[in-house]
């Protein structure tokens, strides 16, 4: 459809001259936000009604944790793209810092904490390095991660020569397998909780602020007397610790740092860390985000994968059912939007 | 006239793959070789297609994730209706084919009258896609390919000169004349360029982006057939890889991602590009374990080297102005 | 008079907290050129917009040579022989003049082969005819903003409709540019064309028009009125109510106040050489030239946003160098308003409050760097009541906002920003004539606060309003000062001396 | 008996599985069993597989056998199917010790390319150079065939002059290989794949050079390779089990469900990865062989089958 006719729907809303007014609460039920809701729990209707057992205690608890790595990959990513960016490297950085941490915990026996530190400290390095390769090459984000992708991923694998670290403290693979009331994984709160830190971020605080501005036009953010390439060195920063964070859920899920746990110099990550910002709202082309977007779209690609396992249609079928589904859903979002602007509702 | 040839997108990243060949041909003469350059040319005819699938895409500033799925499915199509249907080989090619133009249409269809973002629409295509694939299959290759395919895949026509350059050639050509020539493929660019200024000014958006999406999947198909020919089986994992190439050789060749502005001869040296580095890694005999390293590192050689050029370039036409 | 060949009537439309326009009515006859004015978000461009295609009305009626008229697309309307040139720019960056005059008629069917000579030839013409001095090769994005205002000109003329709709097209050019284009719209008049024509600057309205339909707040004020036996006192009262207060403001002595900015010799990379002059505290010093003379490119070298290639800044009787916006900021207290609100000036996907709260964020952050959207607010609320911003809501999407009422946020957000030196780069671009008033006030008030302005305008009637000083650029030299002793005939003069004496010196 | 539900879950799409379905099917009827599917994670993906996995046990199934994604880094999940009573075996590829997988039924990946590459070997000339293609990086597989391959080719007195690795996809092979012998084809006597793709690619690339001077041991049963057996491009190729796997293993887990227990001394091989491995057999076929390579493999599975019981369990 055309921009224009979008342009409708981009509108923010409030205190019309004929007089309807529409208060917090009525916004968040017309945002994209909402419709992700709507969608979750439409699905989960579906699948339970027609699988009982996907509302098992089991089945949500292993949805938790799925959905607890996927979003934090999607944070990631969403911190990259808000730059007007992407980060072919998430995968190989998560992986590289996941490494790096058992070669702490393993080769050189420190206590999980420092080495987690460390890891993550290595993950926003990586990070770092792209960014200021980014900044000074004037190179678009694409290629140069492109290029440290293979880069960061081949030291890892010629240094490790692609051997696991096992000896992983227990009390930091039991955090993996621990369930709190028999259903919720921990993970999943350290998920949320990173997601409160990064909303809080982008609407409290004034580096967040300067991000968005940076992403959304560099041209209008530096002539406001923003530093938009520490902005984009920060973002990718940070993204590498995320990245890194989302390497030792990982590790701590499998009780062990491995390099192919993102596969083939990390790649399987990329589906995840895009599709969950995008579908969440997060523009690709930069200065627009939503961190609850994120959390409930990676939350909405993990349910629908697993309510369609349960569901076991046809074995190798399953993808195109999948991508029918995730077609479905973001039509039916489409509907419920232009319903909402036909009807001058939002 | 002199300095308009050196302003070309094309131009940095054509020096970029001379000096390549240069370097590597210096250092190994075997890489010159009639056999190499055949093996090189029937790598760069293949990737070329699936790099100017997506590089239509750039050039109305979407993103086209499906390319693989597409090329994947074209491809098994092919091989398929050959093997079950017993189809002789130019109609199986017609129809898939015709495959891949309707698995683009669809993909145009979805992105110009939802609004939704083609990386999205994509995604999802390319998951339906790719499970049409594994469904057909069941992972398991077809094996009856006649041997005029067989041939055809790997034949030359004169000196190292493979067959499979034809259809790249002709495709290229096509491709330029389009974007460059004709007010059709003039409009495509326009659309990436600025969206909104081409609707203003009358042009008819939804149908440019129907229009680019079915040539991309067009051409997706055709570097599927392609490889049916060149691997001489019908692997159903045809196409998995081909995402990060189909956008790294339009991107080093000078496309923006953000539309509007793509290189078909720049493109063609991306992809030159990366299949210089490929075989690098081999005639070198890198340490498997150092390959990727190596692989990442070339990469921002070719792109910087390219990127000072144009920095230069600039400086140049700042002074030029004072 | 003859039948009208447009007609709208009882047009309605509605945005997502906005009526923009209310049973609005128009009509216009052939051979006219029609005025359509209002303050900044009184519902013109919407109602353009209708005409054209881009928005569907919610409720009304048009017609075209009486018969019901109702564009879906742009594409409908321009098929219909209506013709515009939009406030926003619509150009494609990356396509050269030529084709962006001819875009969507490179060929008569898609698959023949685009005559580029020919292409060319034809854009030459109407380089000509508007007097733009560029090549019709060349890429637009290289322009500066008045030519690309003059391309999106040419683009409309040369489909040569019956009906031309120009919103604020002279917004951005001066005055000789826009004697040009008026000499060509009154050749058009005389073939019969319908003309509507939106601008601010009242003289123009005056010299040009023949009719006239007000709007306020969404609805006529008056519809399609002869133009004659109206004075430019009832144009702003059906605009604004009430009729036009004119400051008269006397005349400031700086020279003995500090000197906050000392320019000495500076040459830069865009080609600016021997540029030396003094910016006092608590003065407003005018910067006059002509399109592409270099002000903005001296602007944006003196903030750090270009280069200095030699020569000294003292800001504060201190030797300066300014690396970045950010450091001139926050270093040295010196802001720049950017005459490109919509690619510099503004960032469109974000909210006013977002906008003009850029600039102070980092002043009112706490200690662990959170600020709230309240602490903003209250900063910036201030300046956007006082330049009176339309909107339903302070978080509003600034690239909703009407053309005017975006240039409002990208004024405001500087003059929230407290800076002590303030360079303002054509601020009131497509401003109407109530809040202009209030930002040359803004302007006297900040001043007379101590802020140092550095003012760039070629609205020669703001400038003898404002400045106290001017200062005359020509091919990037300063060609001369002038006392600004606020005869306008006599400064206006005085500045046209010293740039042509300059060409003819060249041409000597 | 008809409550077991066995779970036959490969690391993703992959033509070496296939027999697996089959053997489930059979295994099922052979044994009257509730279930013996075979389950395909849609990509080759650790995360998806373990998602699968979870699955499955939320559906009902009770014995898993299972291609482990990573030897590290499938231990946990098997170990929580295990954590539900289930039996978990590792099939076609083993977990790395420890785990609570009762045992792994595989090839011995390491042996197979030691075999394959003393074969090969015997064909050459002495001091012969060959060059080595194989598969992912990231899995440890593939540094022991490296070693194995090294191993086999120095004790025989042959050098190995290249390792091409990462190329167990159509067209990395393709680029690699023939580029690889467009250059080098004079330089190598022999060639040794040990990966499944690389083995159809080099296969090919053998036929279309054509001087069959080059001798070549490839890998598995894909019709490629053994065409080119029988034509003589290639001496011959490294056959593994799977349809014995996934027949054998939906048996094993069959009675381990109703009742039986591993024995403590078991005669388990041990390999690099695991001391409970059962071999499921590697043989090379050559020429000769070819034709009959399913019966082949038929008798190594019967013979494994006739004394599985007595020779791994105790069934009380
Ligand atoms: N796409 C939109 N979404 C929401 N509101 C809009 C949109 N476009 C215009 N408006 C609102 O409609 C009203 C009329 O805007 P319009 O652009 O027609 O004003 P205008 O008369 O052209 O003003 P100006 O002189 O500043 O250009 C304004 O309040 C504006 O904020
Ligand atoms: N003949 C020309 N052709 C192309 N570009 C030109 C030409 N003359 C000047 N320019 C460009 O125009 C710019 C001059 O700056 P600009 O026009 O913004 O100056 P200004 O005095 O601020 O004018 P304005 O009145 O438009 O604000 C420079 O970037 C210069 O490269
Ligand atoms: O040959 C290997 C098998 O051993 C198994 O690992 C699956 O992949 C094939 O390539
Ligand atoms: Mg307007
Ligand atoms: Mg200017």
């Amino acid at each position: 459809m055309s921009q224009i006719e979008n342009e409708n729907k981009t509108g923010s809303s409030a205190i019309p001259k004929q007089g309807r007014r529409f208060d917090p609460i009525q916004r968040f039920l017309l945002s994209n936000e909402f419709g992700l809701i709507v969608l979750i729990v439409v699905f989960a209707i579906i699948f339970s009604t027609v699988s009982p057992m996907f509302l098992s205690k089991f089945s949500l608890y292993a949805l938790g944790r799925t959905s607890a790595v996927n979003i934090m990959i999607g944070f990631s990513m969403m911190i990259v793209i808000v730059t007007g960016g992407l980060n072919l490297a998430v995968g190989a950085i998560g992986v590289c810092a996941a490494m790096a941490g058992g070669w702490l915990m393993q080769a050189v026996g420190l206590h999980w904490l420092p080495a987690l530190m460390g890891g993550l400290a290595i993950g926003g390095l990586l990070g770092a390095v792209n960014g200021v390769l980014i900044v000074r090459s004037g190179l678009h984000s694409f290629v140069i991660t492109l290029a440290t992708m293979s880069i960061m991923f081949g030291v890892m694998i010629f240094l490790t020569q692609a051997e696991s670290y096992r000896e992983i403290s227990p009390a930091f693979t039991a955090f993996g397998r621990m369930k709190l009331w028999g259903v919720i994984p921990p993970m999943l709160l350290v998920t949320i909780g990173i997601g409160i830190l990064l909303w809080v971020l982008f609407v409290y605080s004034s580096l967040g602020r300067q991000i968005l501005a940076a992403g959304a036009s560099p041209a209008a953010a530096e002539l406001s007397g923003i530093h938009v390439d520490r902005m984009i060195v920060w973002c990718h920063g940070l993204s590498g610790v995320l990245a890194g964070v989302a390497g030792f859920m990982l590790v701590s899920r499998t009780g062990a740092a491995i390099p192919s746990m993102a596969g083939q110099l990390g790649q399987d990550w990329l589906l995840p860390a895009f599709l969950a910002p995008v579908l969440g709202g997060t523009l690709l082309t930069g200065g627009r985000v939503s961190v609850l977007g994120t959390l409930l779209g990676g939350f909405l690609v993990t349910m629908l994968t697993s309510g369609l396992l349960l569901m076991q249609v046809g074995a190798f079928w399953m993808q195109t059912y999948l991508g029918l589904l995730l077609l479905l859903a973001v039509l039916l979002d489409l509907a419920r939007r232009s319903y909402l602007s036909r009807n001058k509702l939002v | 006239m002199k300095r308009e040839f050196l302003k070309q997108d094309w131009f940095g990243p054509f020096i970029v793959t001379l000096l390549a060949i240069v370097i590597v041909g210096a250092l190994k003469p075997s890489f010159l070789s009639p056999f190499n350059i055949q093996i090189l040319l029937l790598a760069i005819s293949v990737n070329a297609l699936v790099a100017f699938s997506q590089m239509v895409i750039i050039a109305i500033g979407q993103m086209n994730l499906s390319v693989g799925a597409i090329g994947g499915l074209a491809a098994i199509s092919f091989a398929g209706m050959m093997e079950i249907w017993g189809l002789p080989w130019p109609l199986a090619a017609v129809l898939s084919l015709g495959i891949g133009l309707f698995a683009g249409l669809t993909n145009g269809l979805l992105c110009a009258y939802t609004g939704i973002s083609a990386f999205v629409i994509t995604l999802a295509t390319l998951s339906v896609f790719k499970g049409i694939n594994l469904g057909i299959t069941e992972a398991q290759p077809f094996y009856d390919v006649p041997e005029v395919v067989k041939w055809l895949g790997n034949a030359t026509m004169v000196g190292p000169i493979p067959w499979l350059v034809v259809p790249f050639a002709l495709s290229a050509i096509a491709l330029w004349y389009l974007l460059f020539r004709l007010p059709l493929g003039r409009s495509v660019l326009a659309v990436g360029g600025n969206t909104h200024a081409a609707e203003l000014s009358g042009i008819s958006v939804p149908w440019i982006v129907v229009f680019a999406h079915s040539v991309s999947g067009l051409l997706a198909a055709l570097a599927g057939i392609m490889l049916v020919a060149r691997l001489q089986l019908g692997q159903p994992s045809i196409g998995d890889d081909w995402l990060i190439l189909s956008f790294a050789a339009p991107i080093i060749g000078g496309a923006i991602l953000t539309g509007g502005r793509v290189s078909v001869g720049g493109t063609c040296c991306g992809v030159a590009i990366v299949a210089i580095i490929t075989q690098v890694l081999v005639l070198f005999n890198i340490d498997p374990f150092l390959v990727q390293v190596v692989l990442g590192g070339l990469i921002l050689w070719a792109v910087s080297v390219n990127r000072i050029r144009e920095v230069r370039e600039q400086r140049k036409a700042a002074a030029g102005a004072s | 008079m003859s039948n009208p060949v447009f007609e709208a009537t009882d047009v309605t439309k509605v945005f997502p907290g906005v009526l923009a326009l209310d049973k609005v009515g128009l009509s216009l006859s052939p051979g006219s050129i029609h005025a359509l004015l209002g303050e900044n978000g009184a519902g013109k461009s919407t109602l353009i917009k209708i005409m054209t295609g881009v928005h569907r009305p919610d409720g009304g009626l048009m017609s075209l040579d009486g018969k019901p008229f109702s564009p879906h697309t742009p594409r409908d309307a321009i098929s219909s022989g209506v013709g515009v040139v939009h406030q926003e720019r619509n150009l494609i960056p990356q396509f050269s003049i030529a084709e962006n005059i001819f875009l969507e008629r490179l060929s008569t069917t898609p698959f023949k082969k685009i005559d580029y000579p020919n292409l060319y030839a034809e854009a030459q013409k109407w380089l000509d005819l508007l007097e733009i001095d560029a090549r019709p090769e060349t890429q637009v994005d290289k322009l500066n903003v008045a030519r690309m205002q003059l391309v999106e000109i040419a683009k409309a003329l040369s489909l040569d409709t019956r009906i031309l709709l120009l919103d604020e097209p002279t917004a951005s050019l001066t005055q000789h540019e826009t004697e040009t284009l008026f000499g060509i719209l009154n050749r058009l008049r005389q073939d019969g064309a319908s003309l509507v024509f939106v601008s601010h600057k009242l003289e123009e309205v005056q010299e040009i028009c023949d009719r006239v339909t007000v709007l306020r707040d969404g609805h006529n004020a008056c519809e399609s009125r002869s133009l004659t036996g109206l004075d430019r006192q009832d144009i702003v009262r059906l605009m604004i109510g009430r009729s036009e207060q004119i400051p008269q403001w006397s005349q400031r002595d700086n020279s003995g106040h500090n000197v906050a900015l000392d320019v000495q010799n500076v040459a830069t990379q865009d080609g600016h050489r021997n540029i030396s002059f003094q910016l006092r505290k608590g003065e407003v010093l005018g910067l006059y030239g002509l399109v592409g003379s270099g002000r903005t490119e001296l602007a944006k070298a003196l903030i750090g946003a270009g280069k200095v290639t030699s020569g000294d800044i003292l800001i504060n009787g201190e030797k300066a160098s300014i690396s970045s916006v950010a450091d001139a900021l926050h270093n040295y207290s010196i802001g720049y308003v950017s005459e490109d609100r919509k690619g510099e000036g503004l960032i469109l996907i974000h909210s006013i409050l977002e906008n003009a709260g850029i600039t102070v964020w980092k002043r009112l952050m706490n200690a662990i760097g959170l600020v709230t959207d309240g602490k903003v607010e209250s900063a910036v609320d201030p300046v956007l009541k006082k330049l009176e911003v339309r909107t339903p809501s302070l978080r509003q999407i600034v690239g909703n906002l009407s053309g005017g009422n975006q240039q409002k946020v990208s004024v405001a957000k500087w003059l929230a920003a407290n800076v002590k030196i303030l360079i303002v780069d054509e601020p009131t671009v497509g401003v109407d004539i109530k809040t202009k008033a209030y930002v040359h006030e803004l302007i006297r008030e900040l001043s007379d606060a101590g802020t140092s302005i550095l003012l760039i305008t070629s609205d020669m009637p703001e400038m003898v309003t404002v400045a106290d000083l001017i200062l005359v650029m020509d091919e990037f030299e300063l060609r001369g000062e002038i006392v600004n002793d606020r005869n306008y005939d006599a400064v206006s003069e005085r500045i046209m001396h010293h740039i042509h004496g300059s060409t003819e010196e060249a041409a000597e | 008996d008809s409550s077991t539900r066995v779970a036959l879950v490969p690391g993703g799409p992959h033509p070496y599985f296939a027999a697996w379905e089959l053997a489930g099917k059979d295994a099922a009827k052979d044994f009257g069993l509730g279930a013996a599917d075979y389950k395909v994670p849609q990509k080759w993906e650790l995360s998806l597989q373990n998602q699968m996995l979870e699955s499955l046990v939320t559906q009902g199934y009770n014995a898993f056998l299972v291609f482990p994604g990573d030897p590290v880094g499938t231990v946990a999940i098997a170990d929580e199917l295990a954590a539900t009573g289930a039996p978990v075996m590792a099939l076609a590829g083993c977990l790395k010790d420890p785990s609570q997988a009762v045992f792994c039924m595989g090839t011995d990946t390491g042996n197979s390319a030691y075999l394959g590459t003393q074969e090969l070997l015997k064909v050459l000339p002495k001091g012969a150079k060959i060059a080595h293609f194989t598969g992912f990086l990231v899995d440890p597989n593939t540094q022991l065939r490296i070693d194995a391959v090294e191993k086999a080719a120095s004790e025989g007195g042959a050098e190995v002059v290249q390792v091409i690795a990462d190329i167990d996809a159509p067209e990395p092979a393709e680029e690699k290989i023939n580029a690889y012998l467009a250059a080098h084809a004079d330089d190598v006597d022999g060639i040794i794949t040990t990966a499944w793709v690389p083995a159809v690619v080099a296969s090919n690339a053998l036929r279309k050079i054509g001087d069959k001077r080059i001798k070549m041991v490839g890998i598995d049963h894909d019709e490629v390779v053994l065409g080119a057996i029988k034509d003589g491009y290639v001496h011959g190729t490294m056959l593994q089990n799977p349809y014995g796997q996934g027949y054998l293993g939906s048996y094993a887990a069959d009675r381990l469900r109703s009742g039986c227990t591993v024995k403590d001394d078991a005669p388990f091989k041990s390999i690099a990865l695991t001391d409970k491995f059962i071999d499921s057999g590697t043989v090379f076929a050559g020429a000769d062989a070819v034709d009959n390579y399913v019966s082949s493999m038929q008798n190594i599975t019967k013979e494994i089958f006739d004394g599985f019981e007595d020779t791994y369990l105790n069934c009380g």
